[in-house]
């Protein structure tokens, strides 16, 4: 076991696969069938659902699953960053409790942390969670929640003492969502689209023990989370699902009905992005192709983004070659919004009166209009530009931080947001 | 008064460019101010999101309200035919204000496009006949000239107009027209079968009952401007004026309508750029006022100038207008250009100092963002403009 | 003599130049005569060589002097912001003994306020005046002097405490140029012009009586002179003089070389604002007039360039009509320095394999090469435009200003730089 | 290897583009190293002040010692003609240093032009015969193309070139040829009399002694890179590869040009964008490192994110003239236009960055900024590109 290559455990996971799989089983079925086999997540420890294998193991015993199709454990939304952060900062008791039950795909999660008044400055977070005879009772308003209306527990970043400075005030806890203080709310966008959550709390209740790590390490525990989100982000669909495949067999079925639910709030990313792919069939479509102020802005938008794409894949092949990690990888959140904002532009060139109609009136039966009115989210969503430049700055080329005034004040002594 | 091209040479133009005043004098300063405050309060934006979600996108009597009070609609049109007699400056202050407030009413397609049409191109008795219910608001025309080809001058003409008996039969498709759907008399620009460009164009009316027009309420991005199809099956017209001899009156009814929309932008423009400045101002963030910000501030600064920029060359174009400046084809292009930049920019903007809230749908930020997307492309992108200052200029 | 009217003062100059005008005088015995009638300044305080008229009037009773071209006092130059500083700061000692020669052009002056290690923060001057036996001991080095090559004084901003905050700590003093501790060099730019000067100070000496206001005075009056040259620099050619006429006589030969001399830093001004005014004609002599993408990239040029011109043109109208200052007056600077930009890139895609030469074989022997390397200096003299967009954000939008650290700090304390 | 027409579809590429590794090796990396360290020392800007100034603007025994220590001539040239072998990645390297030292010397028109002229159009005795003298950096060989007309392509060559006796007879004048005043062979593009565009194009090779070359040093406003004009009065010229068939080669030699200038033009702008971190770090105003205030790090932000991303297109282009890639044209035309944008947009913002010292003389940073603006157009514009771009992806 201790003298394991990738060619014994891509050989045992076959055996083992040959033997388990059956497309034919109940997905919750199967999928106990993987916690207990600890196949469902190989680079998990073997006490906790898993194998105990090295990441590079866990990724080849994983690829065999995709080979021929398996099915694997349940990886949709915030769960893997529940269990990430489990992992770290987390009792063996909500380890047990919650983990699990996030394989298999019976309990949902999300992620209680934005609030209206703290958008850039998540740590300036007003939800207040206050013990009362032996439990946590929570009010205040969490926004940009994702799939909370389809969740059974959040992942809550509250203010548990007011007199200390704001980073040392918050803590974590793990919330129920189904319960009286829970109220979801669906966030409308300007495109039409909700995507997000609103949710409030009013006198919602906690156990004691869902208290994440000690009080006042929300910041701390928070952090990770958000650091694995990075990750996550950074090597793609990691946190997406298993892309649904068009195989027959119940379990296929109860997946892609589990993708159709899950990918439900991401059905506008693309035009979020500015479909580049649409530009050069488009401008054809249109005959703008043979205008040369267009053809020059269409080569700008495709240099542009071919050229973030290529520093996206410069990024990683560096980072395979274990070398330290270049401001190339940096970079890719902003340039994202160059590229969407340029595309809507050209769009927008391309289509000309046409770009005023939407729905059934306008091309490509209403996408073309929807990118005009998604892209100014990709300037926004998971950081604005403004941040993004701030990181790059601070981060990758060392640059000082702006002198920060009233770091050390009492929380409740600092200016913040009276409405949202 | 109009040259028979519009074409000048940049050279020549700093001639009367000194007669120009730079300035709105004092009783239009409080024309402006009243204007406001009316529209203020007659525009809140839970009406604006009321109207958008309507089909019609007015209601008459709210409009006939509005110009029962202030007699908006008739503040350029001559008072031999029942209007105000002021001239386009004082129109470019409504369009301002207007595009301020983002009233949802049929002025830009009623007094803007038709009644101009009317007026460039009618005859004495059809501008008695016709001008003085569209002043008072009572009659809501509209213009249809462009086609489903998207094209904004008289190259995408081919609705085809022939004469029978007393007057002509009507063949053909038009669409972008504003409140098309929802007005009373539409003004329409045809053409003589086999007649291309320029050549063989003239206008038209058609009361909106009339046989064989079918008009079709198109979806559109800015709900707050409604867009309509109109589909003509042999629909018995009135000529407008003089038979063939559309095309100057087209392209002048054109300019006036680009420097109209270019004021109405610098309104919109102005009032992103003045919420997102409140914005900025009372949201606190690392315990500060994000304002406080460099990142923000220069921002708001360069926001700040875009905005007085396309202010300075809408106002310059409203005063050609005025004027029947030699150069008004090209000024107006200029304006048109400039201001519909500007105005995206500035939505753009906006929206991103606001953050994730200037996103949704509950905050009123998109609501001017989507009337700068159709404004931007509405009687030609600015790159379209930009060529054709290049064009007027004779560069 | 109190009921003066427009018409009474024209008349009366007209009267006045009738009897003593005549451009076969010599330039300084004119100039002599001029200081005494009064009709030089006729705006300045009679007792102080002028008439003490409005300025309404004064300007009336200056245009009869152009409207027969006659030469009127020396004006280029600092001389006149020096005059105004010592009119609202100088005592009648200093008044007495400058301002005389100042319009009769034997004495020139220059401005000693920046330092290569103060550039866009004036007050963190570092050069210092030490009082030694009676007198001030100056040693430090000013930069961005313009002709300070011809001037016989200077208007000098230097600290005389250290152990107070920085804008308290500076006097302000008149200078002897002409004297062994000061030494003038020129400072060359990158387009080969040398429109500055560097001024050394090893052990200078300034009477004291050359101190203007009080000890720690200095911040106070020199922003002051700043004042009076930004208003000079709003209404054009103020502190510019009579523009070379092609009249014959000794006066007028005496004025040209004059002119000739202190316009001679200037130039290159014209290309470092972009030369807008030959886009067309260059595009038309290469043929580039009628490329789209070249006609767009004129048209959007051209548009900032007349817009931002009828701006000027709002602010001028209702400064005239007597207004409150409105925003469009602040914006000048900022959208000459995009204009110059914008030119540049325009002048380069119009040149194309041209744009890499200079001097005689380069188009119109040179001048589209000065352009291509003297506009990156629009966006910076006078203040760059990241302080300009900051003056905006401040003084017109009422944006609050960042929260400053140290200002309290005894000078001596705060962070500076060692070298330049 | 190479597509008669190096047209490809946009969405063909991804095939091969999988192929690409997207990062150096250890040992490129370790070559870049050093090569860094040697150029620091050899070209310090004291010497390319001094080289700058002179009429050459090259030294012989400098670059002579330059190539003996490092062989840096030979890089790409293949050892059967005395190089060592190396590839376009290598060379792209190569360039990317020298463009970061801003080394004066004569190898853009020697060992880029030139050598992959011969390389490209010459015959296996021609490359035997001329390629060792300039790998060894004996030989310091120029490529006239460009005329006065500044036309990049086939299209701008008007040069006669006529058979007579054994050889040719040239007639015509060449200009903006890099170092042609300081070369000791001339490689010139001629057509034949009559032929216009692709046809009738030849490469012909000159010795700067031949009888009727009159080689004149342009002024030009980047002094660390010199241009000449050549004119030729019936000169006597060898044939260099197959008469009448220099088309492909020609645009080939463009292509793999383009691809070298993008990958020093980034040099350039890292070297700057580098330049102006260290001096807002430094660099204190109101108490603080300039490098703390927002305005200055988004800038330098900003500036990061334009030199990365000029390095990748640059990168891949290199990689893709190493494999000689279906679609180099269009990959060239991109990276070129890229790179020239990046270079310029950051050598403007460094000077911004360093404020008035920023516009001296004195600092170096205007010898960047003046190489940026030359690169800039040198082989046409990144307009000229984009438009390349279009057509060699047949949009």
């Amino acid at each position: 076991m201790s003298e394991q290559t990738e060619e014994s455990v891509r050989a045992e996971v076959r055996a083992w696969l040959e033997a388990n799989w059956n497309a034919g089983l109940d997905l919750l079925q199967w999928r106990n069938i993987l916690a207990d086999s600890g196949w469902g997540m190989p680079a998990w420890p073997k006490q906790w659902y898993g194998k105990g294998l090295s990441a590079v193991l866990g990724a080849a015993a994983e690829s065999e699953f995709r080979k021929i199709g398996a099915i694997g454990v349940a990886r949709s939304g915030v769960r893997m960053l529940a269990a990430a952060t489990l992992f770290d900062h987390g009792s063996d008791f909500l380890k047990g409790k919650f983990l699990r039950r996030m394989l298999t795909g019976e309990d949902n999660w999300c992620q209680l942390f934005s609030e209206p008044g703290s958008g850039s400055d998540l740590a300036g977070a007003v939800t207040r969670a206050d013990l009362k005879d032996g439990k946590w009772i929570v009010n205040g308003q969490k926004v940009w929640t994702t799939s909370a209306h389809h969740a059974q527990y959040g992942l809550l970043l509250a203010r548990t003492d007011w007199n200390v400075p704001k980073h040392q005030g918050l803590s974590y806890f793990i919330i129920e969502i189904e319960q009286p203080g829970v109220t979801v709310q669906p966030l409308r966008q300007m495109n039409g689209h909700a995507s997000f959550n609103q949710v409030f709390f009013t006198d919602a209740v906690i156990a004691p023990e869902y208290l994440v790590a000690n009080l006042g390490d929300g910041w701390k525990v928070a952090t990770t989370t958000l650091m694995h989100e990075r990750r996550g982000a950074a090597d793609g669909i990691a946190a997406g699902p298993g892309q649904g495949s068009k195989r027959a067999g119940k379990a296929y079925d109860q997946e892609r009905i589990e993708i159709t639910k899950t990918m439900e709030p991401y059905k506008w990313y693309p035009q979020r992005a500015g479909r580049v792919d649409l530009v050069i069939e488009r401008a054809r479509a249109a005959g703008k192709n043979t205008d040369p102020v267009v053809r020059q802005e269409m080569a700008k938008l495709l240099t542009m983004f071919n050229a973030a794409k290529w520093t996206a894949r410069r990024a990683r092949a560096s980072q395979q070659m274990g070398r330290p990690q270049g401001p190339e990888g940096s970079l890719g959140k902003l340039v994202g919004s160059h590229v969407a904002r340029a595309s809507a532009n050209v769009h927008t060139l391309i289509n000309d009166a046409d770009a005023m109609l939407s729905g059934e009136d306008s091309p490509m039966n209403g996408v073309i209009a929807e990118i005009l009115i998604s892209t100014p989210a990709a300037s926004i969503a998971g950081g604005t530009d403004e941040i993004q430049r701030n990181i790059i700055a601070e981060r990758v080329l060392g640059m000082p931080k702006e002198p920060m005034t009233g770091m050390d004040k009492p929380f409740k002594d600092v200016p913040k947001n009276t409405v949202s | 008064m109009f040259p028979a091209n519009g074409k000048i040479k940049p050279e020549t133009r700093q001639g009367w460019d000194s007669t120009m005043k730079f300035s709105f004098s004092n009783e239009q300063e409080q024309f402006r101010t009243i204007l406001r405050r009316f529209l203020a309060e007659k525009s809140p934006t839970t009406e604006i999101r009321r109207l958008m979600a309507t089909d019609a996108g007015w209601e008459r009597e709210t409009w006939q309200k509005l110009n029962a009070d202030l007699g908006l609609s008739a503040v350029h049109i001559p008072e031999a035919y029942g209007g105000q007699g002021f001239g386009f400056v004082e129109l470019g202050i409504v369009m301002e204000e207007m595009g301020r407030a983002l009233l949802c009413g049929p002025y830009f397609s009623s007094v803007v496009l038709a009644a101009n049409a009317i007026l460039n191109a009618g005859t004495e008795d059809q501008k008695q006949a016709l001008l003085p219910g569209i002043a008072a608001g009572e009659t809501v025309a509209a213009l249809a000239f462009t086609e489903q080809n998207g094209r904004w001058d008289s190259s995408g003409v081919t609705l085809a107009a022939e004469p029978a008996g007393g007057g002509y039969l009507l063949n053909g498709v038009k669409s972008f027209v504003l409140d098309g759907h929802t007005a009373d008399l539409i003004v329409v620009l045809g053409r003589a079968p086999g007649t291309a460009d320029d050549a063989g164009l003239s206008f038209f009316t058609v009361r909106s009952d009339a046989k064989g027009l079918e008009r079709r309420l198109l979806k559109s991005v800015d709900t707050t401007r409604k867009l309509a199809m109109l589909t003509f099956k042999s629909v018995q017209a009135e000529l407008l004026g003089e038979a063939g001899a559309g095309a100057a009156p087209f392209s002048r009814t054109l300019d006036q309508a680009a420097v109209c929309l270019a004021n109405e932008m610098v309104g919109g423009a102005d009032r992103l750029r003045q919420a997102s400045l409140d914005y900025v101002m009372m949201r606190m963030q690392f315990g500060r006022p994000i304002a406080s910000f460099q990142a923000i501030k220069h921002k708001c600064a360069d926001m700040l100038v875009e905005v007085e920029l396309a202010k300075s060359a809408a106002y310059y174009a409203a005063e050609a207008a005025a004027e029947a400046a030699a150069d008004l084809p090209a000024i107006a292009s200029m304006a048109k250009a400039c201001a519909a930049d500007a105005f995206m920019q500035t939505a753009r903007e906006t929206i991103q100092l606001h953050g994730g809230i200037g996103f949704t749908w509950d905050n009123d930020t998109h609501l001017w963002f989507k009337r700068a997307k159709s404004s931007e492309v509405f009687l030609g992108t600015p790159k379209y403009h930009r060529e054709l200052l290049m064009q007027r200029w004779n560069v």
